[in-house]
């Protein structure tokens, strides 16, 4: 057995791992209180080694079931992993370690927490499925899991509008689910397999049949709801504040990549085949999001809620240099997307602790928190020069990439654009870090303290990372880190030869 | 809640008994006849649903019938869980079907699939009743 | 043009997401846009004259319907019931604090 | 078959509509037991018995659930507002879906025309799935072997909903 084979059999553990530690929660909660604790995070630990180890591997190809393909057609379900499932599972069991140390003391303010624990593993259980699965209603079934625990979580409150915005969510997240399978009927009915690789080799010469070209909008619209993309993104600055914090930071750090960005990026460009009007229209809705999430964060005062708005303009970024489709604004994206989960998830960690601490999320009650709260104004400061794109931050690099790649394919306009509202996220950001943590100590708050030491600790670690990423782009990280994922969008549809080979 | 007639608590028992024992045939034949996992389990539930409308259990009972399903659910996926990892544990395939073949149309035969459908049984009934366990005793806590 | 009446039911469904302000209305529409594509993917495995995908005896010839989109459809089915048990909740939640099932009533939630 | 198919669908979409439009809940959820126990006999009639089993009693479940629902909760839908919104949005739905029924309409004619098999996965379930699973009912062979690992993800989707419920009807969210 080589090396390679041994790798392959870690690809179901990283669905079969968190899942198992969900139902061990509730079969040994009664034993002690600290035992979905002690699961949950060693779980999520091994999770990251594991994904760790996977760095460098070679392309995965795994048969679940050991059904070989007959005459060439697969029969059962693949498990594929390549260099962009790879950047994706580093983002989602990284962050979700991290939130997880966070939860250890945040969650106390809430009842039942191994119950949270439970739909934590499951919301990273059905990301990492969704990630790594080759098969397309494999990918749906999975999405549904992480959406289903994911509105339960943003409930996990119960307060009556944690309560509404999780419905609000929850019907449009249906709704989404009912596009993308109207979407695979369709592809079923005029190709009888559900293999991604066996789609699109019978797909090869028909991405401009009607039925096929229904299908992408279809898939555009489906997926675009999930990942809050600016027509479809009303759910978004509701559900992402109502959630507890370190959910937040896994909604808007993760999730909205995974079940929506990935699993577009991933059917379009490897399977189906982008066209230029599909890609003309991703640029318009990448450039909407951008300039409107921007303009709305600019008019909140709820600190969540702002920052709630600011992901929908990152994510236009992503979309930006995603669609762009040359290799260079490929990188930009794709960095980009790895940076915002971290400044995001920093910010969206910041304000459950300014909400830890003082119980109040709304900008104009605060004030002065860096006199009280040194750790947690410390990290804002960096995560919010991060996300302005200010240097030396990763948040600089990637848009300096996506506004080179720009100007590269001639697009002045969507360059300036990008630069306009690098300037306002700078200028909204420096409104959070006025009004919350610098000037006098507000009346009422004087008897504060910093938050407990495993809060502080996951802050200070994805600082930490905030302020190094931008070493990634140095030959050597970059070929283990980012290219792998790149050279799978930029050789777009020989996925297919690989994975049948 | 208070239940019913004692005519109804009588024929409810035996039609109850009688749903129970045709869910279970769903489920165990489901390989060979249609039906199956999920069909058996959703009946199987159905007689315990009607066991608890019928006959009324006071909510403190009820509560711990809602943690002993929502515990048998667990288990239930769990069993469905170690199924599916055997196989990679014996070094070969996630969800492989490591048993015989047997005998075509034979109630031992499927390899895994009638252990399959068990264990979803017995997950699906018990999710189902304790959804239904819940709902009603929402209803009691209603504070309007 | 079979599958016609399937995205008529899907669009009925839609419109009574899109217009109808009652939470339990919204849940209704919901389940028939899955119903809608139930019944699409029912269609799609269809064969003229063939047998319901259950083996009766070894060596007959293999005229059965295409057994993958019911596979597809009972996995969804159970999916769909998840979902509407879920909203159903949450909605017993929201009238347990408002009061009301209509969405204009309820502070935030517009659409 | 083909007439009784038709028949069925039109049944359905008024009983759609009814639900839709019904101004008693109790009554709305009623018609949607129709469209429910409809889509049953399609199952019937196009040769799934598997599904018609389950859609039966997945159906009645539903009912009992929204029901139950309703029954503690209220069963009046509230008044319909006349109002230049809602008149608009209306008229913006329609549009809408105008739109999106003739776009269905031209793209469903280019599908494979119906009751012929387009097989590629499934043309080995069929010859070869009694061989190699040893289950008879080809349905189940397919979601508990060649297909197993969804059958994995549904129960996770069903066991994360009972979870789910289980959070969201606590009657106390956080502590104090």
């Amino acid at each position: 057995m080589n090396s390679s084979s041994v790798a392959q059999y870690l690809l179901p553990v990283l669905v079969a791992l968190p899942l198992g530690g969900a139902l061990l929660i509730q079969l040994l909660k009664k034993i002690s209180k600290l035992t979905s604790d002690i699961i949950a995070n060693s779980i999520l630990l091994v999770l990251v080694v594991l994904v760790f180890s996977l760095l460098n591997s070679p392309m995965l190809v795994y048969k679940v079931g050991g059904w070989m393909p007959v005459k060439g057609v697969p029969i059962g379900i693949y498990l594929v992993l390549d260099g962009l499932s790879l950047l994706l599972l580093i983002i989602i069991n990284t962050i979700g370690l991290i939130s997880l140390i966070f939860s250890i003391s945040y969650m106390k303010k809430f009842t039942n927490k191994p119950l949270y624990y439970t739909l934590f593993l499951l919301m990273i259980a059905g990301m990492n499925g969704v990630v790594i699965s080759g098969d397309l209603f494999n990918i749906y079934v999975f999405l549904e899991v992480a959406a289903i625990a994911s509105y339960s979580l943003v409930a996990f409150g119960t307060e009556a509008d944690e309560l509404e915005a999780a419905f609000k969510y929850q019907v449009m997240g249906t709704v989404a689910s009912a596009f993308i399978l109207l979407g695979i009927v369709i592809i079923y009915s005029t190709t009888g397999t559900l293999n991604l690789a066996d789609i699109g080799r019978v797909l090869k010469d028909k991405a401009t049949e009607a039925p096929i070209i229904l299908t992408g909008i279809l898939f555009l619209v489906g997926f675009g709801l999930k990942g809050a993309m600016m027509p479809f993104h009303a759910w978004l600055p509701d559900a992402h504040p109502s959630a507890p914090a370190p959910i937040s930071a896994m909604l808007s750090g993760v999730l909205i990549k995974a079940i929506g960005i990935y699993a577009l990026v991933r059917i379009m460009f490897n399977v189906i085949g982008v066209t230029p009007i599909f890609s003309n229209m991703m640029l318009c809705i990448s450039a909407i999001s951008m300039t409107a999430g921007v303009f709305l964060a600019f008019a909140q005062w709820d600190f969540k809620r702002l920052l709630a708005y600011h992901s929908i303009s990152q994510m236009g970024y992503v979309m930006l240099g995603i669609s762009l489709y040359t290799p260079l604004g490929i990188l930009g994206g794709l960095f980009h997307m790895l940076n915002h989960s971290v400044f995001k998830s920093l910010l969206f960690l910041n304000s459950g602790a300014v909400v830890y601490g003082t119980g109040s999320r709304q900008l104009k009650r605060l004030g002065g928190l860096n006199q009280k709260m040194p750790v947690t104004g410390g990290t804002c400061l960096v995560a919010s020069m991060s996300i302005a794109g200010l240097p030396p931050f990763n948040g600089f690099w990637s848009k300096l990439i996506i506004i080179m790649a720009c100007i590269q394919s001639d697009h002045f306009f969507l360059a300036a654009l990008a630069v306009l509202v690098s300037i306002m996220t700078l200028v909204s950001f420096l409104k959070v870090q006025r009004y919350a943590f610098f000037g006098s100590l507000k009346q009422g708050l004087t008897d504060i303290k910093e938050v407990p030491f495993a809060m502080c600790f996951s802050m200070i670690l994805l600082a930490f990372l905030c302020t190094i990423m931008g070493a990634l782009l140095f030959p050597g990280l970059k070929e283990i880190f980012i290219d792998p994922a790149v050279n799978t969008l930029v050789n777009g549809r020989e996925y297919i030869s690989l994975v049948l080979k | 809640m208070k239940g019913m007639t004692e005519i109804v608590k009588t024929v409810s028992k035996l039609l109850a008994g009688l749903i129970f024992f045709y869910g279970i045939y769903i489920v165990l034949f489901g390989h060979l006849t249609p039906g199956g996992g999920f069909a058996g389990g959703v009946i199987i539930s159905g007689a315990f649903i009607l066991l608890i409308v019928a006959n009324g259990i006071d909510e403190e009972k009820l509560r711990g019938e809602k943690e002993k399903a929502v515990s048998l659910a667990s288990l239930g996926i769990f069993l469905f869980w170690i199924i599916s990892i055997i196989g990679l544990c014996m070094g070969t395939f996630f969800f492989l079907n490591f048993l015989g073949k047997g005998r075509p149309l034979n109630i031992f035969s499927g390899g895994t699939i009638p252990l399959c459908n068990i264990a979803i049984g017995i997950e699906v009934s018990a999710a189902l009743c304790s959804i239904v366990i819940a709902f009603i005793l929402v209803k009691k806590g209603d504070k309007k | 043009m079979i599958y016609l009446p399937c995205g008529l039911l899907f669009l009925v469904g839609l419109s009574g997401i899109l217009l109808k302000r009652n939470l339990i209305k919204i849940v209704i529409s919901l389940t028939i846009i899955e119903y809608s594509l139930f019944m699409f993917l029912a269609l799609v495995g269809y064969k003229q004259n063939a047998l319901p995908p259950i083996v009766k005896s070894v060596t007959e010839e293999a005229n059965y319907v295409d057994p993958l989109p019911q596979a597809l459809v009972l996995t969804a089915i159970v999916i769909g019931l998840a979902t509407t048990a879920l909203l159903v909740a949450l909605a017993v939640r929201i009238y347990e604090k408002y009061g009301t099932f209509d969405i204009r009533e309820i502070r935030r939630l517009k659409g | 078959m083909f007439v009784i198919l038709v028949l069925l669908m039109i049944l359905m979409i008024a009983g759609a509509v009814v639900a839709i439009q019904s101004k008693d809940l109790l009554s709305a959820v009623i018609s949607m037991g129709i469209v429910g126990f409809g889509l049953t006999l399609v199952f019937l009639v196009l040769q799934a018995p598997d599904l018609a089993i389950v859609q039966i009693v997945v159906e009645t479940l539903t009912l009992i659930i929204l029901i139950a629902a309703i029954l503690k909760t209220t069963m009046k839908e509230s008044k319909a507002e006349k109002s230049a919104v809602v008149i608009y949005s209306a008229a913006a739905t329609v549009i809408l879906l105008i739109i999106l029924l003739s776009v269905f309409g031209n793209t469903f004619k280019d599908l494979p025309d119906w009751g012929c098999e387009n097989l590629r996965m499934s043309k080995y379930y069929i010859e070869q799935g009694l061989e190699k699973t040893g289950a008879e009912n080809l349905v189940d062979a397919v979601i508990l072997d060649f297909r197993a690992y969804d059958t994995l993800g549904e129960a996770t989707v069903l066991f994360t909903a009972v979870m789910g419920i289980l959070a969201v009807l606590r009657s106390k969210g956080r502590k104090k």
